[in-house]
């Protein structure tokens, strides 16, 4: 059961580098859906820590809920995948690239699982990085200059940034191995937890620092965010998807062990660095937002600003946790269909700027309505379900310092005015202008004709499934999930003080 | 006893190879610096193989050799014919002062580990010290200068600090993680190696 | 799918769904009275209560849209070619009714914001350039509101650790109450945060801005009876003397800004603002009466209050609708174009006057009986004796004095240019008469507004239910010896019944003396215009030069620029032509909200050069410098 | 009400001799203004003779004239006549004694002004739109001031109404008369100055000369005569009889406020109704005074007096604070 999890990844892995592509697609359809079961079996039959495979793998409440996150979306993403593929071809990208884009995004999905679900420190490192890898072709997808640039970036900044995590992760080694001697035991989560106040402080702290810049820098918190917006606008929109919306989740996950290990040994002020960093991010991309003019780009900030309110919701702790770890499940959602739905626009109108696109609401009707709404729910407004999750974050905040509460709330509408205000411009633009009629003499503006009829209907139904579900989920949260929810905020909010 | 003392040396073989390499403009030279570098790091673990005799340390003695002493360079150099170019010739900071910034950063890093290390693992703290420097100054090599292959370089001298520093306040990690590790490390740098192969293709880098 | 929606299914289906649903509501919210309905969910529960305060807004609601509706079964067939008008309006009312009945804090947002974003997206229904800016003014505006009045509720959960709106009686310290008061006077147009409202309302569809003019805005002032009079710990009287002068503020402003402008539904809505501000001095004085303590005139300031939302939704709604009708049958919103409508569209006209006099507030129709309460309530503010109050609502009573003949002014600058003289353009010339649903939608609440003018005591008595929820004590209302007590002071009487029967038994008495001692003789005949062209419309006055004269009185409040353009070498006193450009801008928009829009953009500029440059270099050098930074305070701060 | 056959008589004789006093007025103040100027001038009773002649005229009606043309004259007339008919001229029990709200009457005041500038508009002619927005311009101006002096009083006496206002202050001034000594419950200063506030309102919406003009049709000098332009015939006569009976409602208001004396029973009701003509002859001398010497004046400098007037009602109110 739960190795199937990781099994599953693998085999779709192997089997696409033989496979057609168009056979793959089912394949991977089929390989989504199994892995979304198994979790949601294991979801459902959930009641303590699993260990497994020889104890290198474990599932407990954190890393099910981002499980939970990474299934599902990536269900989503395999759907909208299928009718991606059949687009692109259709729009005369080689069968042979995509067999690429398959091997690596099952790739992609497997490290990430098993970095996810790693119980050994070590084990979780080398996912990490090689989702780094993995990512790194795909985000170099469509083999431009800026896609090459962006790649570069990319990889550079997140193997420095992982390769001071791996300063942690031997720091940390040091500190255990001497409770438990110099053995994989050393490095396993579970033992470390048990050892607790036993373990050296200072070195703990040292190695959580090292690991919230490390691994920071792959959540794409300020100051170390630069190749986020790059790296994210640049993928093919169903990478981007993952990318932002599980990616950042599963480098945070490590910056949450660290945080853990020094919650077990007894040290609150990691939490002051993670509020730190977390309103930092939340201050620059809200500052950065007006002045993109690549729309994929404003959805990265607005990961980043996600990922700061959920930093900041873990640093601040009691009520924010549980609304941080809602927070990662809808903000996944949400940003998948952001990034889905902007993804239909580009595939048809391959245009990212933002200028360039007016008018969406006649020619994409259903694709500019999610586009819209999308925005409206990931600035946290209901009927969407991000509302929960801000609003429970936004309550610890204000019981933690009012101020740095309105604090908050003016930098998010900062980015409402940055993020909605462009939206609005690509959904209803100055069509009835006499500049768009010179636009149409002159025929710069091919892509006005084209609509929704040029791509396949599973991308134009995803986003919109995904669109109703994030409504839904204000309304009603399965039980089972909540209950993961709350035990998984109970091992944080345990030992914060107010 | 004479056991550390040649590990030192090893240990000072490596800053000295990490200054020089800040002193050099030639790509070519970098590259072998880094071999030489990995080398001075194997045998450190080799001294520390002998000295706990442990096999966990042979064993990443051996793949150190394997992946850094033969691989990488080897990989780097290839594709350093492929884009023909051996001089690097733009830097934000002159030469001078990037040797003097880099023996101010082993300074500052001498005086984090004194604040961080606990009195009695002097040892540790010499190779602690060492190892932070080597990593700032890789990372000072990432941020001065301009050329792509000398931030692989760069990044390659900081893994190098932290596989130091693994094998200096621990007995190196896991063998099975140092697999792994070294295992990304490789194939990032065959990526970044494409990558600039395709940047060549693509703009005038 | 377009057959259907090109015999208007959509629209007769969503107004009657519309009326249905209304009439559902009212009774649910009769039969159900002071009962509570809980929907159990997972997480949330979403809890619902009917309560008087509820039950009045829940009717007052339906009634307004059922008007409307029935208004728009006609009026809306030029919008069945995109039927997601009648969907959202349909949503946007529910979402209205349901918000007033909601019990508790999340469910209160939620609504919220369903609201806002339903008539959000009925605001860029038209798909123009400016309903695009207008749209988005409106949407950022509210938003901000929105996020105040979650930061006052969370403060309120904090306090009480309850989302349930029965736990937060008498938990609101003042600064949850001005966190929530600054967000809904948002949502109300309150003067220094109004200028959404001047662009969202006329850009939209004319059944929408009468929902959002005359219902939407009053949702704001819920909430503030909620907060003020439930929620309220009564410690700080003077928020109300402070919401007594900006109420009294932005109605001056709200009219003499009316005044300059030349779109009819332009003017309604700076007219909105005058009315919210009437309304916010009734809110404030009636506030620190009660935390004063002068119980008589806490109840008779309410009464105001409650009065006022009653009229002006119901005036303000059928003037809206009326500038519809114009809109549709001339196609044009501009006064200057206009004229001379009387004729064509004559009972349009005669409901269309008699709602501009119920808001301009003569006598004896219901506005006057409105402003008439607060006056009293302002009076006996002066009674109390309490130092500050008696020499601020001294000023208010100025302020307020100054706005009603401003109003007056301006709404027989509306009447007159619009309907009266002689057509000005061809678009007034071809004028039609509507068509009789769209009339009877208008004239039902013109009848109800003669109807509470005139017999205003049963409305009175039933309004007294909600005035005891809120204050805990009634006004007394028998037609013709009322003497209302203020501070224990018998005061001053207006009956309006007694005033319109004497009205109209002197008109008879006055009609039936000049038919009989006057001659019949009558002849009709050309206008003289000094012996120029009699046929030259142009030769009227312009509306701009009715305000003009007022508007150089009081040119402090306008920034206006207005310049004179004469033909060149034509003779030095028979011009042939000459052009004269006026334009009125907003002094809050000039002067706080464009600076500051200006400053947020140079901020971010910096920022963006600062923090997202593309050289990799720079972003490895932040990665390194955070990371020391990070040792810095960890080694020499925290140890 | 405590329904009273005797209020309801003498209120309905004191309303009818009003309305009938009106015109002999103003016939009175232009009488005595011709005389100074050394004119030989009409007769006193001239104003009756035009109001009949007028009724007997045709009525001429402009093309683009609507209902608003018909109803508006009437209506004007009414709201002036509704103001008599609350006022205690010398009567204290006027008909509409018991609504008489201060209010009421201003905003009555209003209602008249709107459908006057309604009519001038009506006929699209350009000196209607002219005198329209004339009016307006001096109605904004003056009517806070206006109900200033009105809510001064009120809150000076502390009563509402403008029967039981004037009655306090007719008690209070017995009192101070007949006991001698001046007893704080009357003050002489805060009538006084809403007199003189009250005063340049009523010049100013009578049109009288600083201000306006009614004897020229000269479209500079023009205010209330612009917006009747258009009048002929019985509507012409209606706004003329309107303009003498809104004089009168004017000075009755600032007779009373000056020297209140209104009876409560019959026996005073002689004395009382010659005390009334008295005070109004001695207003109408005054006003045909300040007539005579003043020239008139620039349109914008009617703001200058009229805020004069606001700020000594201003003053009055604050002062009549003080009691309390």
């Amino acid at each position: 059961m739960y190795e199937l999890i990781l099994i599953l990844p693998a085999a779709a892995l192997i089997v696409s580098i033989f496979a057609d592509v168009l056979w793959m697609s089912y394949l991977q359809l089929a390989v989504s859906v199994l892995v979304f079961c198994a979790v949601a079996a294991i979801a459902l039959s959930f009641n303590s820590v699993t260990v497994f495979l020889g104890g290198f793998f474990f599932v407990d409440y954190i890393n099910l809920v981002i499980l939970i996150t990474v299934s599902t979306l990536e269900l989503f993403v395999a759907f909208y995948s299928f009718g991606y593929v059949r687009t692109e071809i259709a729009g005369g990208i080689s069968k042979r690239k995509f067999k690429f884009y398959y091997f690596w995004k099952n790739l992609f999905v497997f490290s990430m699982m098993v970095s996810i679900l790693s119980n050994n420190l070590g084990i979780y490192w080398t996912g990490l990085e090689a989702t780094t890898l993995a990512t790194a072709l795909l985000v170099s997808f469509n083999r431009t200059k800026e896609s090459f640039e962006a790649t570069w970036k990319y990889v550079i900044m997140c193997s420095v940034g992982i390769a001071i995590g791996l300063f942690a992760i031997v720091i940390l080694y040091f500190t255990t191995s001497q409770v438990y001697g110099e053995s994989l035991r050393s490095l396993s989560f579970i033992n470390i937890m048990q050892a607790g106040a036993k373990l050296d402080k200072n070195f703990l702290m040292l190695a959580f620092l090292l690991a919230l810049v490390g691994f920071g820098t792959k959540v794409g918190f300020a100051p170390m965010h630069n190749w986020l917006p790059d790296a994210h606008s640049q993928g093919p929109s169903p990478v981007s998807a993952l990318l932002s919306g599980v990616l950042l989740n599963t480098a945070l996950l490590g910056i949450l062990r660290f945080y853990q290990i020094n919650g077990a040994a007894g040290i609150y002020y990691p939490r002051y660095f993670l509020i730190g960093f977390g309103f930092f991010t939340i201050l620059v991309s809200a500052f950065s937002v007006i002045k993109q003019t690549d729309y994929k780009r404003l959805f990265a900030f607005s990961s980043m600003e996600n990922m700061g309110i959920i930093a900041l919701g873990f640093g601040i702790g009691g009520i924010a946790v549980i609304g941080s770890l809602l927070q990662i499940f809808f903000h996944a959602l949400n940003k998948g269909l952001l990034f889905l739905s902007s993804g239909n626009v580009l595939a048809a109108t391959h245009e990212r700027r933002i200028d360039k696109i007016r008018n969406l609401s006649k020619n994409f009707p259903v694709t500019a309505l999610v586009l819209l709404f999308g925005v409206m729910g990931i600035s946290g407004m209901p009927p969407f379900a991000m509302f929960l999750g801000e609003i429970y974050i936004m309550t610890g905040v204000f019981r933690s310092n009012i101020l740095l509460g309105f604090l908050v709330f003016i930098l998010l509408v900062f980015i409402f005015i940055g993020l909605f205000g462009k939206i609005l411009k690509m959904y209803i633009g100055n069509t009835d202008s006499e500049e768009a009629g010179d636009e149409l003499k002159s025929g710069k503006t091919a892509h006005k004709e084209v609509n929704e009829g040029a791509i396949h209907p599973f991308m134009v139904y995803v986003p919109l499934i995904l669109l109703l579900l994030s409504s839904l989920l204000l309304f009603y949260i399965p039980s089972p999930f909540l209950n993961i929810v709350k035990s998984a905020s109970a091992e944080f909010g345990g030992r914060i003080i107010f | 006893m004479i056991m550390e003392k040649i590990a030192e040396l090893f240990i000072i073989l490596i800053l000295v190879s990490v200054v020089l390499n800040v002193s050099s403009p030639f790509i070519k030279f970098a590259i072998k610096l880094y071999s030489f570098q990995s080398l001075m790091l194997a045998f450190y673990i080799l001294m520390g193989a002998v000295h706990f005799n442990s096999i966990n340390l042979y064993g990443s003695f051996a793949i150190t050799v394997i992946f850094k002493v033969v691989l990488i360079p080897y990989f780097l150099f290839k594709t350093l014919k492929k884009v023909k170019m051996d001089k690097e010739i733009d830097m934000y900071i002159g030469i001078p002062e990037a040797v003097v910034f880099a023996g101010s950063l082993t300074l500052l890093s001498n005086l984090i580990a004194q604040k961080i290390i606990k009195t009695g693992i002097t040892f540790g703290s010499f190779v602690f010290t060492i190892s932070l420097a080597t990593f700032l100054i890789g990372a000072m090599l990432m941020i001065t200068r301009k050329t792509l292959f000398s931030q692989i370089i760069g990044f390659l001298t900081i893994d190098n600090a932290i596989f130091l520093a693994a094998n200096s306040i621990t007995h190196g990690m896991p063998l099975l993680v140092e697999l792994g590790v070294l295992f990304d490390l490789f194939v990032s740098i065959l990526i970044l190696s494409i990558l600039i192969l395709n940047l060549r293709r693509n703009v005038a880098v | 799918m377009d057959n259907l929606k090109h015999k208007g299914i959509f629209r007769y289906f969503f107004n009657c769904l519309t009326i249905l649903s209304a009439a559902f509501f009212t009774v649910l919210s009769i039969y159900c009275f002071k009962s509570e309905f809980i929907v159990q969910s997972s997480f949330i529960d979403f809890s619902f209560k009917f309560n008087a305060l509820s039950l009045f807004f829940v009717i007052f609601i339906s009634s307004v849209s059922v008007f409307i509706s029935i208004f728009s079964i006609k009026y809306g067939e030029k919008y069945d070619k995109k039927p997601s008008l009648f969907i959202y309006s349909f949503l946007f009312i529910l979402s209205m009714i349901i918000l007033v009945i909601s019990n508790d804090m999340l469910t209160f947002l939620i609504f919220w914001e369903l609201m806002s974003i339903f008539s959000f997206l009925l605001v860029i229904y038209e798909g123009s350039e400016e309903s695009r800016s207008a749209g988005f003014l409106y949407f950022l505006m509210t938003h901000i509101g929105t996020i105040l009045i979650t930061a006052g509720f969370i403060m309120l959960y904090l306090k009480t650790s309850s989302f349930s709106f029965d736990y937060y009686k008498g938990a609101a310290g003042i600064m949850i109450l001005a966190a929530a008061i600054t967000g809904f006077s948002i949502k109300a147009g309150i003067m220094p945060f109004h200028t959404w409202l001047p662009y969202a309302h006329p850009v939209a569809p004319a059944n929408i801005s009468a929902i959002m003019s005359g219902v939407m805005v009053n949702m704001a002032i819920y909430g503030i009876l909620k907060f003020l009079f439930v929620f309220s710990s009564g410690s700080n009287s003077f928020l109300g003397i402070i919401l007594l002068i900006i109420g009294a503020l932005s109605a001056l402003l709200g009219i003499m800004y009316a005044m300059a402008q030349k779109d009819i539904k332009k003017l309604l809505a700076f007219s909105t603002i005058e009315n919210m501000g009437i309304i916010f001095m009734g809110i404030g004085i009636s506030y620190w009466a009660d935390i004063e303590n002068f119980k008589s005139l806490e109840y008779l300031a309410m009464l105001a209050v409650l009065l006022h939302v009653v009229n002006h939704g119901l005036s303000k709604s059928s003037l809206f609708m009326g500038s519809g009708l114009i809109d549709k049958y001339t196609h044009t919103r501009n006064m200057e174009k206009l004229g001379g409508l009387s004729k064509k569209m004559g009972q349009l006209s005669v409901m269309f006057l008699i709602g501009v006099m119920s808001i301009s507030a003569m006598p004896p129709l219901n506005g006057f009986l409105s402003e008439w309460y607060l006056y009293i309530s302002l009076i006996g503010s002066v009674f109390t004796g309490n130092l500050y109050m008696v020499y601020f609502s001294i000023i208010a009573i100025a302020l307020l004095s100054l706005a009603g003949a401003a109003a007056g002014a301006a709404f027989t600058k509306l009447f007159g240019i619009t309907f009266l003289g002689k057509p000005r353009t061809a678009n007034a010339e071809n004028a039609a008469e509507s068509h009789i649903v769209e009339r009877i939608g208008i004239a039902i609440p013109v009848l109800l507004c003669i109807y509470i003018g005139v017999y205003p005591y049963q409305i009175i008595s039933s309004l007294n239910a909600v005035i005891f929820y809120l204050t805990g004590g009634t006004v007394s209302s028998n037609p013709f010896s009322a003497v209302h007590v203020i501070n224990a002071r018998p005061f001053s009487l207006y009956a309006p019944a007694l005033i319109a029967v004497a009205f109209t038994a002197v008109l008879l008495i006055v009609f039936l003396y000049l038919k009989s001692f006057s001659s019949d003789k009558k002849r009709i005949f050309e206008t003289w215009a000094c012996g120029l062209d009699e046929k030259n419309s142009k030769a009227q006055y312009s509306g701009g030069g009715f305000s003009s004269s007022i508007m150089k009185v009081f040119s402090s409040f306008y920034s206006s620029v207005s310049e004179i353009n004469f033909e060149k070498d034509v003779k030095k006193y028979f011009r042939s032509k000459s052009v004269y450009t006026e334009e009125v801008n907003d002094i809050f928009e000039k002067y706080i909200y464009i600076p500051a829009g200006k400053i947020y953009l140079k901020i971010s500029e910096i920022f963006n050069k600062a923090a997202n440059s593309a050289n990799i270099n720079i972003s490895l050098g932040y990665l390194f410098l955070s990371l020391i930074a990070c040792f810095i305070i960890y080694i020499f701060i925290i140890r | 009400m405590n329904f009273n056959v005797q209020h309801l008589i003498f209120g309905t004789a004191q309303f009818f001799i009003i309305v009938v006093l009106a015109p002999f007025f103003a016939g009175f103040i232009h009488k005595l203004k011709q005389r100074a100027r050394g004119q030989k001038g009409i007769g006193i009773f001239q104003f009756y003779i035009n109001f009949n002649k007028l009724l007997k005229k045709e009525l001429v009606l402009s093309k683009d004239a609507t209902f608003i043309s018909n109803i508006a004259p009437h209506i004007v007339l009414v709201s002036y006549l509704i103001i008599l008919l609350m006022l205690p001229a010398f009567y204290r029990y006027s008909l509409l004694g018991v609504s008489s709200d201060v209010i009421l009457i201003a905003y009555s005041l209003a209602l008249a002004t709107f459908f006057m500038t309604l009519y001038a508009m009506d006929q699209g002619s350009a000196f209607g739109g002219l005198g329209a927005s004339r009016e307006w311009f001096l109605t904004v101006l003056s009517e806070p001031s206006l109900i200033f002096v009105f809510i001064s009083l009120a809150i000076y006496t502390k009563q509402g109404r403008i029967t039981d206002i004037f009655y306090f202050i007719q008690k209070g001034a017995a009192n101070a008369f007949l006991s001698g000594i001046h007893s704080g419950a009357v003050s002489i200063a805060i009538p006084f100055l809403l007199f003189i506030s009250l005063f340049i309102v009523s010049i100013s919406e009578n049109a009288r000369i600083p201000i306006d003009n009614p004897e020229t049709h000269l479209e500079l000098t023009m205010f209330h005569e612009a917006n009747i332009l258009e009048a002929s015939g019985k509507h012409l006569g209606i706004y003329e009889y309107g303009s003498y009976l809104k004089l009168t409602v004017f000075l009755t208001v600032m007779s009373l406020i000056l020297f209140p004396y209104m009876a409560v029973n019959i026996y005073q009701i002689p004395s009382a109704l010659i005390i009334y003509v008295l005070k109004m002859i001695i207003l109408c001398v005054i006003i045909a005074g300040v007539e005579i010497v003043n020239p008139k004046m620039r349109v914008f400098r009617v703001p200058n007096v009229l805020s004069v007037s606001f700020i000594l009602s201003l003053i009055a109110m604050i002062l009549s604070i003080r009691g309390f």
